[in-house]
C-alpha cells in the first residue's frame, strides 16, 4: 500500500512558483514586548506570494544556526516589491533577524507551502488567532476583502504583551475583538469563547495559532450541534520543525486522519500539504498528543 | 606534430560504465526523489543524484518530532518513509529516464532477503543507473547494523552483489570502531564503490521537558558542517583501506569543502543536508569545484590528493586524540 | 514535630568516600594542572578538577601545528605532552592539598605496565584525590586503544585496580561501535565511575597547501559544542549499561547543556573546551546550575533525569539513523 | 627529563594580571585594503596593557568562531582607558570586528603573554615590521619614547594596500623607512636590505612579522660579521594558532632551542613564553620548516 502521500512526494504543490531571492531589509518595527515586524524588498517573492503561504529566510550565512526559518507573509506589496512578516524573538533565528537593519540582506526562499483558499464568491468568515498566529492574517484580509468577504477577526494572545497591535490591522474588517488570558487587554478568556456564539453565522474559519490552540478551536466546533451541511468550511495554519520546507527531508511529519480505514496512521508533510490544512484532513488526537517542548 | 595541452577532465568512473560527467552529488534524503529540486532550481548541473532509501513495502516513516537544529548540525529521525520500490519502479524511473542526470536509488532492508527483493525489483529497469546500499539499517535478526560488523556486511553486500549487474556503491556507517576493516569486507563482496558516511547517533536533549526532542528512543542521525572533520578523518581512513572508487559525505556545504574531501581521498562527493538551507547549493559546488580547477590548471581533481594517501592498504598507525 | 522542607544536595558520589560539592568539573587537558585558572580567575566553585593526561615519563608532545579550528568544534592534537608523573608528585600536588577542591589525576600510558607504575606514583600522595584512566592511548601492543575493546579495557582497568584503592574513574572513547559493551567491561573489572566522552577522531583539510592543516598524520581530537549531540547520545547508551556514577562530558559551555546530561543520564559534568573560550565558564555553570535547582525547587539534580532512562541494563534496541 | 617548559606550566608568567573584561567599541577606522584599527573602551585592560602583549578577543558570543582570537595592543590609553588594534580582516574572526560599530560589545581577555622588553637605559632601536607584524609598534614606540630611545622603523609589506601607514605613526621615531616588495611604496625589496647597513649601530632590534620574515631578518643578524659582545639584542614577536591564550591548552606550541644538548627538540608555548622572545631561544630550523598554511 503506497501511503497516502506518496503522490505528494511526485511534487503535486506549485514548487515551480517559488524562487529564492536575496533580499534586502527595508524596514524594521519593534512592536511590545518581543514582537516586531520586519519588511525586506523582494520583487519577485512579493509577486508571487499568497496569504497563507510561507518564506524560508535565512537567518544567517554562516553556520548556526544551520536552518532556515519558515515564517508566513504577512504582508505582501505586488507593486513596491515588498513582503513583511510578524515575529516574535523567541530563539537564536528570530533574535537575529529582530538584530536586522535596514539594508541588511538575507535570502528569501518561497513562496512556499499551501496557503489559505479563497472563496469563489463573498461570504461571511471569521479570522481567528492565537499569538503569533496572527502574522499571516493581514495579508488575507487584504484579499478577503478584494473579493468582498465580511470578516470579524477573533484576535486572541496570553496577555497583551503578546497581543498582534490593533494599529497593524488593516481596514475592511467589519468587527476586531481581542482575548486574553489574564483580562489585561480586550475580554478575559479563550478565542473559542468569542466564536461559539458566531458558528451558525460563519461560512468559513480560518485559524492559526500554536498546535494546541487549533485543536482546541476545531473541538470546539466539532462538538457544536449543527447540520453537517451548515458547518463552516475550516481551514488552519499548523507548525512543524522545517528542515528545507519544500518536501526533501520528510521532516515536517504531521498526523493525516487516514482517508480509509487502514491500521496503520497517515503522515503528511507540513511544507507541500500544509502549512494550511482543511481540520478534517488532520488526526487531531494524534496533534494534541505531541510534546509540549515543540509550542 | 605537437599534440595540444591536454583538457581538464571532470569525470568520474564508478565502474560497470558508471560515469558521472563530474564529482558532484547529492546524498540520499537529502533530495527526495529529484523532483522538488527539478521544480525548483533544476539538476543539470549534478554528477549523480541518491534517491531517498526505498524499501520493499511503502513506510510511513517515524513520529514527529523527527528532526532538530544543533551547533552547526542536524539530527534526524525520519524512519525511512518512502512509497516502496513499486512507486519508485512505476512512477519515478520513468522520469529519471529522461533525465541528464543519473539516479542510483538508495536501498534499505531489514534483511538480507528484503535487500536481494529490493534490487531484484530495480533490475533492469529503465532510469535506474544504479544502487547505493543503505546497510546503516536495523537488522532485525542479529540487534546491530549490518554496517558495524565486517562479516554482516559482507554477507548483505555479497547477497546483493549475486542478485544484480548494476552498479553497486555501498555506505558506510561512521559508528564503527574500524571503518576500514569494514570497507574492506565490502570491496572484496564485490562493491564497485564505497559512499562515507552515513549520520552520527546522537541526541538533543529539551531542558524544559527534561526529555530527548525527538520522538521514541530521542537519538536521531547527526549529519551538517559540524560533522565535517570526522568525515574527512573517515574518508581518509577508508581510502587507504580499499583501491575501489570512494564517495566522501558528510557536511559538504561548498566547493572549497567538496575539494578537501577531494584532497583526503575521495573520487566524487555528495552534498547532503546543505540542500536543505540552499537549494542551490549543489550547482554553486559544481560550478565553484570547475572554476577552481580552471583557475588552477588541474587536468583530472584527482591531482587535489594528498600525497600521503597514495599508498592502498597502507593504514598508518595514528595517533589518537589525548 | 514537623521536619524542615528538605534542602537542596548538590553533592556527588564518586564511590570511596570522593564525594564532589557540585556535580561540575572540568575536563583533563583543557585545564592544564589547575594552575593558570586558579591564578586568573579562581578554582573555588568547582566540584572536581581533572588533570592533563600524565605519563610516566615527561612527554615533548607533537609537532605543530597542534590544534584547528572547526564549525562549532575544535581539533587538538597534542600528543599528551606533560612533565611526567614525578614532576606531578613533587611540584603540583603539594600545592593541590592546599585547595578547596578535589583533584584527579588523568593517567595515560603506552602499555598497562606504564599505567599501573603511574598509578602507583600516585598512591597516598596527598593532594591526589583519585584518578580518571584515559585508556583512549595508543596500545603499542595490539594497535588499537584499550578503549576500543571491552576485553583490552577490562585487562587495563583490572591492573589498574589491583594497584590502587584511589577513586578510580575510568574515560570512555567515542570511537567505537558499541561504548555500552565497553562501559560494562569497566564497571566489571572495578571502576567507581566512567567519564564519557573523549574526543571524536576528526581531520581538517587545508585545501591551499593540499593536505591536513595538524602535523603529521593529519588526525585529531574533535571536541566542543560540535559534538554535544553525540556525547549526550552517547551517555545514555552508557547511563543505561552500567550502575556506577557516569560523568558527562562533550560541548557543555553552559548551565542548560549541564543540565542536559544530567537529564541524559550523568551524574556530574565535565567542562572541556569552553574554558578556553572563556575561563570563567565553569564558574557561570555552576552557579547557572544551583540558581536553576532553587528555581524549580529541586532537592537533588537527579531529579532531572528522563525517566525512560531508569532501567540499568535495559538497553534499548534503537532506531538507528537513516 | 622534565622538559624545559615544565616549569612554564606552574605559572611563571603573570596571569594574575590578566581580566576578562566586557569591552565596548568606541571607533572603528577603515584604512586601505582590508586594513582597519578598531579602538575599545576596556579600562582595566588598558590600564595593564604593556608592549608586545596581547588580548584574547571574543568575536562572537555564539559558537562560529568558537575561539577567541589572539590580537596584539597596538595602542593602548590608560586614561582613555582604551585599546586599539590594527588588524586584516583576513578570515572568519577578523571580518567579524570589520563589521563591528561603535557601542557593539565584546569580551577582552588580557593582557596576556609576555611583552618586549623595555631597555633600562635609553639608546637605539631598529623597529622592523613585515605587513600587519606593524600592529604592536605603536604602543611599544610610545613606552620607549618616554624612556628617550633614539629609533627606526622599517615598516615593510607585500604592496603599498598591505603596509602599516605612515599617518597612524606615533610622533618620537627618528626614521621611518618603508620597504615594499612591488615597489608599489617607498623603497622596493625587503626590510632585511634596510637592516643590514644599520646592524653595528643598534642596541635592540624588535621584530614582528610572519614567522618567515622573522627567520628572515634572524638569519640576517645570524650571518653579519660582528662581535658577540656587539651583537644587538634582537626580540621577535611569533605567531602560533592559540587555542586559550593562557597555557591550559598546548596548542601554541613553538620549537624553543635546546638549552642543553639533549636530542630531544623542545617545545615551548607562544602564549606563556612569548609572544615575545629572544630570537636564540627559538629553533629557526624548525620554525622555517612550518607548513605553509599557517601563514
Ligand atoms: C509554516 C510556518 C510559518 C510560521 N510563521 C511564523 C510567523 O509568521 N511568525 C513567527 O513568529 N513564527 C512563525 N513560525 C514559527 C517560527 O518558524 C519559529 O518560531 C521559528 O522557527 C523560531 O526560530 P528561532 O530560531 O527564533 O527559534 P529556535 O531557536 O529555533 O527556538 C527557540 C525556542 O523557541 C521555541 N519556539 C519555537 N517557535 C516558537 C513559537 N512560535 N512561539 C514560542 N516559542 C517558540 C522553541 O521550541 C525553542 O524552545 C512559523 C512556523 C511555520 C512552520
Ligand atoms: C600573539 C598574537 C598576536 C597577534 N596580533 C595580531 C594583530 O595585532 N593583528 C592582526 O591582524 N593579527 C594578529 N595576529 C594574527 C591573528 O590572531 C590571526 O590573523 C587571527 O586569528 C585570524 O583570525 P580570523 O578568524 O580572522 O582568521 P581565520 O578564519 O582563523 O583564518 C583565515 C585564514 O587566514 C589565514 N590567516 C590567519 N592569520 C593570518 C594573518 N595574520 N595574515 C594572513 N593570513 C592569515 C589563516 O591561515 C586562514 O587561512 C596575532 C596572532 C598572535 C598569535
Ligand atoms: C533528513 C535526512 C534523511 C536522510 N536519509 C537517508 C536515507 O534514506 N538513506 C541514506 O543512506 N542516508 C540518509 N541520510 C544521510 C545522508 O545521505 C548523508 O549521509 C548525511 O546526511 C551526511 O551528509 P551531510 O552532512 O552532507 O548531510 C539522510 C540524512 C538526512 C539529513
Ligand atoms: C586541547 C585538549 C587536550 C585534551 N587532553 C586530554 C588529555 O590529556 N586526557 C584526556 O583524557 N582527555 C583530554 N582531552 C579531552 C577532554 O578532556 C574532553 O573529553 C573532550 O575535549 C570533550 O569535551 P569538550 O567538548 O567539552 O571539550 C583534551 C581535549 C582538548 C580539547
Ligand atoms: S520541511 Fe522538509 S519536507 Fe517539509
Ligand atoms: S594558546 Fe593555549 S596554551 Fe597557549
Amino acid at each position: 500500500m503506497a501511503p497516502a502521500n506518496a503522490k505528494a512526494l511526485v511534487g503535486e504543490s506549485e514548487l515551480g512558483r517559488a524562487v529564492d531571492e536575496v533580499a534586502r531589509c527595508t524596514a524594521l518595527v519593534p512592536l511590545q514586548g518581543n514582537l516586531f515586524e520586519i519588511t525586506f524588498r523582494s520583487a519577485e517573492v512579493a509577486r508571487r506570494a499568497r496569504p497563507g503561504e510561507f518564506a524560508q529566510v535565512e537567518v544567517d550565512s554562516g553556520q548556526i544556526p544551520l536552518l532556515r526559518r519558515p515564517f508566513s507573509f504577512s504582508r505582501a506589496d505586488p507593486e513596491a516589491g515588498t513582503v513583511a512578516f510578524y515575529l516574535g524573538a523567541v530563539g537564536v533565528g528570530s533574535r537575529r533577524l529582530r538584530g536586522f537593519a535596514p539594508g541588511d540582506q538575507a535570502r528569501l526562499l518561497g513562496p512556499l507551502g499551501r496557503g489559505f483558499t479563497l472563496p469563489a464568491r463573498p461570504g461571511r468568515s471569521a479570522l481567528v488567532s492565537g499569538g503569533l498566529g496572527a502574522a499571516p492574517f493581514p495579508l488575507l484580509a487584504d484579499r478577503l476583502r478584494e473579493i468582498g468577504e465580511q470578516m470579524i477577526w477573533l484576535n486572541g494572545a496570553r496577555n497583551s504583551a503578546e497581543l498582534y497591535p490593533d494599529d497593524l490591522i488593516p481596514p475592511g474588517i467589519s468587527e476586531v475583538v481581542q482575548f486574553t488570558e489574564d483580562g489585561s487587554r480586550g475580554r478575559r478568556g479563550l478565542v473559542t469563547a468569542g466564536l461559539r456564539p458566531l458558528l451558525s453565522d460563519l461560512d468559513r474559519i480560518y485559524v492559526c495559532g500554536p498546535n494546541s490552540m487549533l485543536a482546541a478551536v476545531v473541538s470546539l466546533i466539532d462538538e457544536s450541534p449543527s447540520d453537517r451541511a451548515d458547518r463552516p468550511r475550516v481551514e488552519v495554519s499548523i507548525e512543524a520543525p522545517m528542515g528545507c520546507g519544500f518536501g526533501t527531508c520528510l521532516g515536517c511529519a504531521i498526523p493525516l486522519r487516514p482517508p480509509t480505514a487502514a491500521r496503520d496512521p497517515v503522515i503528511g508533510l507540513c511544507c507541500r500539504q500544509g502549512p494550511v490544512m482543511q481540520d478534517s484532513m488532520l488526526d487531531w488526537a494524534r496533534l494534541r498528543t505531541q510534546p509540549a517542548h515543540l509550542e | 606534430m605537437s599534440s595540444p595541452e591536454p583538457a581538464f577532465d571532470a569525470r568520474v568512473d564508478l565502474g560497470r560504465g558508471l560515469v558521472l560527467t563530474n564529482p558532484i552529488g547529492v546524498a540520499s534524503g537529502t533530495f527526495g526523489f529529484g523532483f522538488e529540486v527539478e521544480a525548483l532550481t533544476g539538476i543539470g548541473h549534478l554528477g549523480a543524484i541518491f534517491s531517498k532509501g526505498t524499501t520493499l513495502h511503502a513506510r510511513e516513516g517515524n513520529q514527529p518530532p523527527r528532526i532538530a537544529e544543533t551547533a552547526a548540525g542536524l539530527l534526524n529521525s525520519i524512519g525511512l518513509q518512502n512509497p516502496g520500490v513499486e512507486v519508485v519502479v512505476r512512477e519515478y524511473a520513468p522520469r529519471w529516464a529522461t533525465w541528464p542526470v543519473p539516479v542510483l536509488v538508495n536501498v534499505a532492508g531489514a534483511d538480507i532477503s528484503e535487500y536481494v527483493a529490493v534490487v531484484e525489483r530495480l533490475n533492469g529497469v529503465g532510469g535506474v543507473a544504479g544502487l547505493e546500499l543503505n546497510i546503516s539499517c536495523p537488522n532485525i535478526a542479529h540487534g546491530l547494523d549490518f554496517a558495524s560488523e565486517p562479516g554482516a556486511a559482507a554477507r548483505c553486500v555479497t547477497a546483493v552483489r549475486v542478485a544484480t549487474d548494476l552498479p553497486l556503491v555501498v555506505k558506510l556507517s561512521p559508528n564503527v570502531t574500524d571503518i576500514a576493516e569494514v570497507a574492506r569486507a565490502i570491496e572484496d563482496a564485490g562493491a564497485d564503490a564505497v559512499s562515507a558516511v552515513n549520520t552520527y547517533v546522537g541526541m538533543k536533549v529539551s531542558l524544559p521537558s527534561r526529555r530527548p526532542v525527538l520522538a521514541g528512543h530521542g537519538t536521531g542521525g547527526l549529519s551538517g558542517p559540524a560533522i565535517k572533520p570526522l568525515a574527512l578523518a573517515a574518508v581518509t581512513k577508508v581510502r587507504r583501506a580499499v583501491r575501489i572508487p570512494v564517495i566522501g559525505i558528510g557536511g559538504i556545504a561548498s566547493a572549497a569543502d567538496a575539494l578537501e574531501f577531494l584532497v583526503a581521498g575521495a573520487d566524487a562527493i555528495q552534498v547532503g543536508t546543505a540542500n536543505f538551507t540552499n537549494p542551490n547549493v549543489s550547482r554553486e559546488i559544481a560550478e565553484g569545484c570547475r572554476a577552481y580547477a580552471e583557475q588552477h590548471g588541474l587536468r583530472s581533481f584527482s591531482e587535489l590528493r594528498w600525497p600521503d594517501l597514495d599508498h592502498p592498504g597502507s593504514a598508518p598507525a595514528g595517533s589518537p586524540p589525548d
